[in-house]
Protein backbone atom coordinates (compact mmCIF):
# COMPACT_ATOMS: atom_id res chain seq x y z
CA UNK A 1 0.00 0.00 0.00
CA UNK A 2 1.26 3.24 -0.51
CA UNK A 3 -0.18 6.70 0.58
CA UNK A 4 1.16 10.13 -0.19
CA UNK A 5 -0.42 12.51 2.15
CA UNK A 6 -0.41 15.34 4.00
CA UNK A 7 -1.19 14.24 7.44
CA UNK A 8 0.91 12.58 9.96
CA UNK A 9 0.32 8.91 10.74
CA UNK A 10 0.49 6.81 14.03
CA UNK A 11 2.88 3.93 12.88
CA UNK A 12 1.58 1.42 15.41
CA UNK A 13 -2.15 1.62 13.57
CA UNK A 14 -0.76 1.35 10.09
CA UNK A 15 1.42 -1.62 10.53
CA UNK A 16 -1.30 -3.58 12.90
CA UNK A 17 -3.92 -2.62 10.27
CA UNK A 18 -1.90 -4.93 7.60
CA UNK A 19 -0.49 -7.13 10.08
CA UNK A 20 -4.30 -8.19 10.96
CA UNK A 21 -4.91 -9.41 7.33
CA UNK A 22 -2.25 -12.29 7.82
CA UNK A 23 -1.40 -14.38 10.09
CA UNK A 24 1.80 -16.09 8.77
CA UNK A 25 3.52 -12.55 9.37
CA UNK A 26 6.67 -13.04 11.97
CA UNK A 27 8.74 -10.39 10.91
CA UNK A 28 7.99 -6.80 10.19
CA UNK A 29 11.14 -4.12 9.67
CA UNK A 30 9.98 -0.11 9.48
CA UNK A 31 12.18 2.27 8.54
CA UNK A 32 10.78 6.12 9.72
CA UNK A 33 12.29 9.31 8.79
CA UNK A 34 11.98 12.39 10.65
CA UNK A 35 12.59 16.17 10.27
CA UNK A 36 16.02 16.88 12.33
CA UNK A 37 16.86 20.15 14.11
CA UNK A 38 20.29 20.36 11.93
CA UNK A 39 21.25 19.98 8.77
CA UNK A 40 24.65 20.33 6.97
CA UNK A 41 25.59 22.44 10.02
CA UNK A 42 22.44 24.88 9.88
CA UNK A 43 19.49 25.33 12.45
CA UNK A 44 16.30 23.82 10.58
CA UNK A 45 13.01 25.26 11.55
CA UNK A 46 10.85 23.17 9.06
CA UNK A 47 10.85 21.75 5.44
CA UNK A 48 8.28 22.38 2.63
CA UNK A 49 8.25 18.94 0.70
CA UNK A 50 7.07 19.34 -2.90
CA UNK A 51 5.67 15.97 -4.28
CA UNK A 52 4.72 14.99 -8.06
CA UNK A 53 2.13 13.06 -6.99
CA UNK A 54 1.42 10.74 -10.04
CA UNK A 55 4.29 10.02 -10.81
CA UNK A 56 5.65 9.49 -7.11
CA UNK A 57 2.98 6.69 -6.77
CA UNK A 58 3.84 5.25 -10.19
CA UNK A 59 7.74 5.25 -8.98
CA UNK A 60 6.90 3.83 -5.51
CA UNK A 61 4.39 1.11 -7.42
CA UNK A 62 7.64 -0.06 -9.18
CA UNK A 63 9.61 0.43 -6.38
CA UNK A 64 7.65 -2.20 -4.57
CA UNK A 65 7.26 -4.58 -7.39
CA UNK A 66 11.26 -4.81 -7.37
CA UNK A 67 11.60 -5.30 -3.96
CA UNK A 68 8.89 -8.61 -4.23
CA UNK A 69 10.80 -10.13 -7.10
CA UNK A 70 13.84 -9.86 -4.80
CA UNK A 71 12.84 -11.27 -1.30
CA UNK A 72 9.50 -12.96 0.18
CA UNK A 73 7.73 -10.56 1.08
CA UNK A 74 3.98 -10.83 2.08
CA UNK A 75 2.97 -6.96 1.77
CA UNK A 76 4.17 -3.83 1.93
CA UNK A 77 3.81 0.16 3.35
CA UNK A 78 4.95 3.32 2.16
CA UNK A 79 3.54 6.56 3.49
CA UNK A 80 5.36 9.59 2.23
CA UNK A 81 3.92 13.18 3.57
CA UNK A 82 4.15 16.20 1.85
CA UNK A 83 3.79 20.14 2.46
CA UNK A 84 5.06 22.05 5.06
CA UNK A 85 6.38 19.88 8.33
CA UNK A 86 8.11 21.57 11.12
CA UNK A 87 11.18 19.67 12.68
CA UNK A 88 10.25 16.47 14.70
CA UNK A 89 7.78 15.72 12.27
CA UNK A 90 7.52 12.24 10.59
CA UNK A 91 8.60 12.56 7.03
CA UNK A 92 8.23 8.70 5.30
CA UNK A 93 7.55 5.30 6.96
CA UNK A 94 8.54 2.33 5.12
CA UNK A 95 7.50 -1.18 6.21
CA UNK A 96 8.09 -4.76 4.94
CA UNK A 97 6.12 -7.82 5.90
CA UNK A 98 7.50 -11.15 5.80
CA UNK A 99 7.79 -14.57 7.63
CA UNK A 100 11.80 -13.91 8.24
CA UNK A 101 13.62 -11.86 9.23
CA UNK A 102 15.87 -11.01 6.84
CA UNK A 103 13.30 -10.72 3.96
CA UNK A 104 12.20 -7.86 5.79
CA UNK A 105 15.08 -6.24 6.78
CA UNK A 106 16.51 -6.15 3.49
CA UNK A 107 13.27 -5.10 1.30
CA UNK A 108 13.14 -2.34 4.09
CA UNK A 109 16.52 -1.08 3.83
CA UNK A 110 16.38 -1.60 -0.66
CA UNK A 111 12.76 0.09 -0.83
CA UNK A 112 14.41 3.25 1.01
CA UNK A 113 17.77 3.29 -1.26
CA UNK A 114 15.23 3.19 -4.03
CA UNK A 115 12.84 6.16 -2.53
CA UNK A 116 15.70 8.18 -1.90
CA UNK A 117 17.30 7.83 -5.43
CA UNK A 118 14.26 7.69 -7.66
CA UNK A 119 10.96 9.01 -5.79
CA UNK A 120 9.91 12.70 -6.95
CA UNK A 121 10.14 14.61 -3.79
CA UNK A 122 12.14 17.87 -3.52
CA UNK A 123 12.75 19.12 0.58
CA UNK A 124 13.11 22.89 0.62
CA UNK A 125 15.11 23.53 4.20
CA UNK A 126 14.01 26.62 5.91
CA UNK A 127 16.42 28.23 8.30
CA UNK A 128 15.86 31.29 10.04
CA UNK A 129 16.40 33.69 7.62
CA UNK A 130 16.69 31.73 4.76
CA UNK A 131 15.96 28.37 3.08
CA UNK A 132 17.84 25.93 0.36
CA UNK A 133 16.48 23.29 -1.58
CA UNK A 134 17.85 19.95 -1.19
CA UNK A 135 19.19 17.05 -2.74
CA UNK A 136 19.77 13.58 -2.04
CA UNK A 137 23.16 12.49 -0.83
CA UNK A 138 22.43 8.99 1.16
CA UNK B 1 1.76 19.26 -24.24
CA UNK B 2 1.81 19.88 -20.89
CA UNK B 3 5.36 20.64 -19.05
CA UNK B 4 5.60 20.66 -15.37
CA UNK B 5 7.90 22.23 -13.33
CA UNK B 6 9.63 21.45 -9.65
CA UNK B 7 11.54 22.75 -6.45
CA UNK B 8 13.70 25.46 -7.62
CA UNK B 9 13.47 24.92 -11.32
CA UNK B 10 10.00 26.96 -11.20
CA UNK B 11 11.59 29.55 -9.25
CA UNK B 12 13.61 30.01 -12.54
CA UNK B 13 10.77 29.74 -14.92
CA UNK B 14 7.88 31.20 -12.64
CA UNK B 15 5.60 28.84 -13.95
CA UNK B 16 4.90 25.35 -12.44
CA UNK B 17 3.26 24.50 -15.17
CA UNK B 18 2.61 25.89 -18.99
CA UNK B 19 0.88 24.13 -22.30
CA UNK B 20 2.63 23.88 -24.85
CA UNK B 21 1.07 23.67 -28.64
CA UNK B 22 3.71 23.71 -30.91
CA UNK B 23 4.05 21.62 -33.96
CA UNK B 24 7.48 21.85 -33.85
CA UNK B 25 8.57 20.36 -30.82
CA UNK B 26 8.38 16.84 -32.44
CA UNK B 27 11.12 14.75 -29.37
CA UNK B 28 12.93 15.86 -26.11
CA UNK B 29 15.83 17.46 -27.53
CA UNK B 30 14.02 19.84 -29.21
CA UNK B 31 11.88 20.41 -25.93
CA UNK B 32 14.66 21.43 -24.15
CA UNK B 33 16.53 23.55 -26.76
CA UNK B 34 12.60 25.49 -26.66
CA UNK B 35 12.93 25.81 -22.58
CA UNK B 36 16.32 26.70 -22.84
CA UNK B 37 15.76 29.65 -25.19
CA UNK B 38 12.64 30.73 -23.15
CA UNK B 39 14.37 30.59 -19.48
CA UNK B 40 18.50 31.15 -20.75
CA UNK B 41 18.97 30.33 -16.42
CA UNK B 42 18.20 26.90 -16.92
CA UNK B 43 20.67 26.37 -19.81
CA UNK B 44 23.70 26.48 -17.36
CA UNK B 45 21.75 23.14 -15.15
CA UNK B 46 20.93 21.39 -18.41
CA UNK B 47 25.06 21.46 -19.09
CA UNK B 48 25.80 20.62 -16.10
CA UNK B 49 23.02 17.37 -16.36
CA UNK B 50 21.03 18.73 -13.47
CA UNK B 51 17.77 18.88 -14.96
CA UNK B 52 15.52 15.66 -14.72
CA UNK B 53 12.83 14.93 -17.24
CA UNK B 54 10.44 12.44 -17.03
CA UNK B 55 7.46 11.63 -19.86
CA UNK B 56 4.01 10.87 -18.49
CA UNK B 57 5.59 9.87 -15.14
CA UNK B 58 8.59 7.75 -16.48
CA UNK B 59 12.38 9.01 -16.27
CA UNK B 60 13.78 9.80 -19.97
CA UNK B 61 17.17 10.06 -20.93
CA UNK B 62 17.19 9.35 -24.14
CA UNK B 63 15.61 11.59 -26.80
CA UNK B 64 12.34 10.00 -27.42
CA UNK B 65 9.76 11.40 -29.56
CA UNK B 66 6.72 13.61 -27.90
CA UNK B 67 3.17 13.36 -28.92
CA UNK B 68 0.59 16.20 -28.49
CA UNK B 69 -1.23 14.70 -24.88
CA UNK B 70 2.25 13.81 -23.39
CA UNK B 71 3.13 15.19 -20.55
CA UNK B 72 6.72 16.30 -19.43
CA UNK B 73 8.18 17.20 -16.06
CA UNK B 74 11.11 19.06 -15.91
CA UNK B 75 13.16 19.18 -12.03
CA UNK B 76 16.44 18.81 -9.94
CA UNK B 77 17.99 15.90 -8.44
CA UNK B 78 15.20 14.64 -5.69
CA UNK B 79 15.20 14.38 -2.32
CA UNK B 80 12.30 12.50 -0.35
CA UNK B 81 12.29 10.25 2.37
CA UNK C 1 16.05 1.63 27.33
CA UNK C 2 15.56 -2.53 27.72
CA UNK C 3 12.20 -3.75 28.90
CA UNK C 4 11.52 -7.49 29.41
CA UNK C 5 7.76 -7.45 30.29
CA UNK C 6 4.20 -9.87 29.93
CA UNK C 7 2.19 -6.72 28.64
CA UNK C 8 1.83 -6.24 24.99
CA UNK C 9 3.12 -2.94 23.88
CA UNK C 10 2.40 0.18 21.21
CA UNK C 11 5.22 0.73 18.99
CA UNK C 12 4.31 4.38 18.35
CA UNK C 13 3.88 5.85 21.55
CA UNK C 14 6.95 3.70 22.49
CA UNK C 15 9.18 5.06 19.93
CA UNK C 16 7.26 8.49 20.22
CA UNK C 17 8.49 8.61 24.06
CA UNK C 18 12.04 8.52 23.14
CA UNK C 19 11.90 10.16 20.07
CA UNK C 20 10.65 13.07 21.46
CA UNK C 21 13.89 13.92 23.66
CA UNK C 22 16.14 14.37 20.70
CA UNK C 23 15.02 16.55 17.96
CA UNK C 24 18.27 15.43 15.95
CA UNK C 25 16.81 12.09 15.30
CA UNK C 26 16.98 11.64 11.48
CA UNK C 27 16.41 8.41 11.31
CA UNK C 28 14.52 5.24 13.02
CA UNK C 29 14.61 1.41 12.23
CA UNK C 30 12.39 -0.42 13.99
CA UNK C 31 11.82 -4.75 13.85
CA UNK C 32 8.77 -6.19 15.37
CA UNK C 33 8.58 -9.93 15.54
CA UNK C 34 5.57 -11.70 15.52
CA UNK C 35 3.91 -15.26 16.82
CA UNK C 36 3.20 -16.85 13.37
CA UNK C 37 0.23 -19.21 12.87
CA UNK C 38 2.54 -21.85 11.41
CA UNK C 39 6.67 -23.28 12.12
CA UNK C 40 8.13 -25.89 10.85
CA UNK C 41 4.78 -26.77 8.62
CA UNK C 42 3.01 -27.19 11.74
CA UNK C 43 -0.16 -25.54 13.01
CA UNK C 44 1.02 -22.92 15.69
CA UNK C 45 -1.92 -21.57 18.10
CA UNK C 46 0.62 -20.12 20.76
CA UNK C 47 4.02 -20.31 22.35
CA UNK C 48 5.24 -19.81 25.92
CA UNK C 49 8.39 -17.59 26.45
CA UNK C 50 9.96 -18.33 29.40
CA UNK C 51 13.03 -15.81 30.54
CA UNK C 52 16.33 -15.60 32.66
CA UNK C 53 15.31 -12.28 33.10
CA UNK C 54 18.62 -11.01 35.23
CA UNK C 55 20.98 -12.56 32.21
CA UNK C 56 18.78 -11.03 29.96
CA UNK C 57 18.70 -7.57 31.36
CA UNK C 58 22.53 -7.97 31.43
CA UNK C 59 23.38 -9.76 27.98
CA UNK C 60 21.02 -6.62 26.37
CA UNK C 61 22.82 -4.23 27.97
CA UNK C 62 25.99 -5.37 26.60
CA UNK C 63 24.09 -5.91 22.98
CA UNK C 64 23.45 -2.43 23.31
CA UNK C 65 27.03 -1.11 23.94
CA UNK C 66 28.53 -3.32 21.82
CA UNK C 67 26.42 -1.49 19.02
CA UNK C 68 27.39 2.23 20.91
CA UNK C 69 30.80 1.14 20.38
CA UNK C 70 30.18 0.19 16.00
CA UNK C 71 27.61 2.71 15.34
CA UNK C 72 26.67 6.42 15.72
CA UNK C 73 23.03 5.94 17.90
CA UNK C 74 21.32 8.50 19.70
CA UNK C 75 19.12 6.01 21.59
CA UNK C 76 18.25 1.98 21.49
CA UNK C 77 14.97 0.56 22.73
CA UNK C 78 14.39 -3.33 22.83
CA UNK C 79 11.40 -4.07 24.31
CA UNK C 80 10.62 -8.48 24.79
CA UNK C 81 7.49 -9.71 25.92
CA UNK C 82 7.27 -13.23 27.88
CA UNK C 83 5.03 -15.72 28.94
CA UNK C 84 1.78 -17.05 27.18
CA UNK C 85 1.67 -15.58 23.53
CA UNK C 86 -1.08 -16.40 20.99
CA UNK C 87 -0.88 -16.31 17.27
CA UNK C 88 -0.55 -12.69 16.26
CA UNK C 89 0.69 -11.03 19.15
CA UNK C 90 3.67 -9.36 18.85
CA UNK C 91 7.47 -10.52 20.97
CA UNK C 92 9.77 -8.16 20.58
CA UNK C 93 10.49 -4.82 19.44
CA UNK C 94 14.24 -3.58 18.46
CA UNK C 95 14.79 -0.20 17.58
CA UNK C 96 17.71 2.65 16.82
CA UNK C 97 17.86 6.24 16.50
CA UNK C 98 19.98 7.70 15.12
CA UNK C 99 20.82 11.14 12.80
CA UNK C 100 21.67 8.86 9.48
CA UNK C 101 19.69 5.88 8.09
CA UNK C 102 22.50 3.60 7.87
CA UNK C 103 23.28 3.47 11.68
CA UNK C 104 19.98 2.94 12.26
CA UNK C 105 19.22 0.39 9.73
CA UNK C 106 22.97 -1.86 10.43
CA UNK C 107 22.75 -1.58 14.64
CA UNK C 108 19.05 -2.69 14.87
CA UNK C 109 19.62 -5.64 12.32
CA UNK C 110 23.12 -6.69 14.51
CA UNK C 111 21.05 -6.13 17.43
CA UNK C 112 18.63 -9.21 16.34
CA UNK C 113 20.95 -11.19 15.28
CA UNK C 114 22.71 -10.56 18.95
CA UNK C 115 19.73 -11.03 20.48
CA UNK C 116 18.61 -14.33 18.91
CA UNK C 117 22.15 -15.64 19.51
CA UNK C 118 22.44 -15.03 22.95
CA UNK C 119 19.59 -13.82 24.85
CA UNK C 120 18.35 -16.46 27.31
CA UNK C 121 14.84 -16.61 26.14
CA UNK C 122 13.29 -20.00 25.06
CA UNK C 123 10.27 -20.79 23.13
CA UNK C 124 7.87 -23.37 23.68
CA UNK C 125 5.40 -23.96 20.71
CA UNK C 126 2.10 -25.05 21.12
CA UNK C 127 0.46 -27.07 18.75
CA UNK C 128 -3.16 -28.92 18.73
CA UNK C 129 -2.08 -31.93 20.72
CA UNK C 130 1.85 -31.80 21.54
CA UNK C 131 4.66 -29.10 22.07
CA UNK C 132 7.87 -28.45 21.17
CA UNK C 133 10.93 -25.98 22.41
CA UNK C 134 12.36 -24.56 19.84
CA UNK C 135 16.47 -23.23 19.15
CA UNK C 136 16.81 -20.34 17.66
CA UNK C 137 18.22 -20.99 13.77
CA UNK C 138 18.09 -17.56 11.86
CA UNK D 1 25.50 -21.92 45.57
CA UNK D 2 21.84 -21.67 43.50
CA UNK D 3 21.88 -23.94 40.36
CA UNK D 4 18.85 -22.96 37.95
CA UNK D 5 17.28 -24.75 35.10
CA UNK D 6 15.53 -23.95 32.27
CA UNK D 7 13.54 -25.22 29.41
CA UNK D 8 12.79 -28.80 28.39
CA UNK D 9 15.81 -28.93 30.89
CA UNK D 10 13.35 -28.60 34.16
CA UNK D 11 11.79 -31.40 33.02
CA UNK D 12 14.94 -33.71 33.16
CA UNK D 13 15.40 -31.85 36.53
CA UNK D 14 11.82 -31.48 37.56
CA UNK D 15 13.43 -28.51 39.28
CA UNK D 16 13.90 -25.17 38.60
CA UNK D 17 16.21 -24.30 40.90
CA UNK D 18 18.14 -25.65 43.83
CA UNK D 19 20.82 -24.66 46.78
CA UNK D 20 23.39 -26.98 46.68
CA UNK D 21 25.83 -26.81 49.84
CA UNK D 22 28.76 -29.17 48.90
CA UNK D 23 32.48 -28.74 49.85
CA UNK D 24 33.61 -30.85 47.08
CA UNK D 25 31.70 -29.11 44.24
CA UNK D 26 34.88 -26.36 43.49
CA UNK D 27 34.47 -25.86 39.97
CA UNK D 28 32.24 -26.15 36.88
CA UNK D 29 33.49 -29.28 35.95
CA UNK D 30 32.66 -30.48 39.33
CA UNK D 31 29.55 -29.08 39.07
CA UNK D 32 29.04 -30.56 35.47
CA UNK D 33 29.87 -34.38 37.06
CA UNK D 34 27.25 -33.82 39.84
CA UNK D 35 24.21 -33.27 38.18
CA UNK D 36 25.03 -35.85 35.35
CA UNK D 37 24.99 -38.05 38.51
CA UNK D 38 21.72 -37.19 40.03
CA UNK D 39 20.19 -36.21 36.49
CA UNK D 40 21.48 -38.84 33.94
CA UNK D 41 19.54 -38.47 30.88
CA UNK D 42 21.75 -34.77 31.09
CA UNK D 43 24.40 -36.46 30.13
CA UNK D 44 24.08 -36.78 26.31
CA UNK D 45 23.02 -33.62 26.19
CA UNK D 46 26.15 -32.46 27.87
CA UNK D 47 28.18 -34.53 25.78
CA UNK D 48 26.38 -33.47 22.79
CA UNK D 49 27.40 -29.81 23.76
CA UNK D 50 23.75 -28.51 23.63
CA UNK D 51 24.02 -27.73 27.88
CA UNK D 52 24.87 -23.59 28.40
CA UNK D 53 26.01 -22.69 31.23
CA UNK D 54 26.10 -18.88 33.13
CA UNK D 55 27.56 -18.58 36.37
CA UNK D 56 26.37 -15.18 37.81
CA UNK D 57 24.25 -14.63 34.30
CA UNK D 58 27.09 -15.13 32.34
CA UNK D 59 28.09 -17.30 29.64
CA UNK D 60 30.67 -19.57 30.59
CA UNK D 61 32.67 -22.40 28.30
CA UNK D 62 36.02 -23.23 30.08
CA UNK D 63 36.22 -24.57 33.49
CA UNK D 64 35.95 -21.64 36.55
CA UNK D 65 36.29 -22.20 40.07
CA UNK D 66 32.81 -21.70 41.84
CA UNK D 67 31.82 -19.88 45.12
CA UNK D 68 30.08 -20.22 47.89
CA UNK D 69 27.06 -17.71 46.70
CA UNK D 70 27.18 -17.89 42.93
CA UNK D 71 24.60 -18.51 40.62
CA UNK D 72 24.73 -21.15 37.87
CA UNK D 73 21.84 -21.78 35.24
CA UNK D 74 21.99 -24.76 32.98
CA UNK D 75 19.72 -24.54 29.91
CA UNK D 76 19.44 -25.33 26.33
CA UNK D 77 20.22 -23.01 23.27
CA UNK D 78 18.34 -19.92 23.26
CA UNK D 79 15.13 -19.00 20.70
CA UNK D 80 14.07 -15.59 21.78
CA UNK D 81 13.04 -12.25 19.21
Amino acid sequence: MIKIQKEDFNSDEEIHNIKKLHSNIGAVTSFIGYVRDNNNDKNVQSINLEVYEEMAYKQLKRIINKAYSKWKLIDCLIIHRYGELTVNSKIVLVTCFSEHRKDSFDSCNYIMDYLKKDAPFWKNEFYKNQNEWLSNSN
Amino acid sequence: MKIIYFAWIKDITNFHQELLDSNEIKNLDELKKYIISKYPDLKKHLDQEILRFAVNQEYIIENIDLKKNDEIAVFPPVSGG
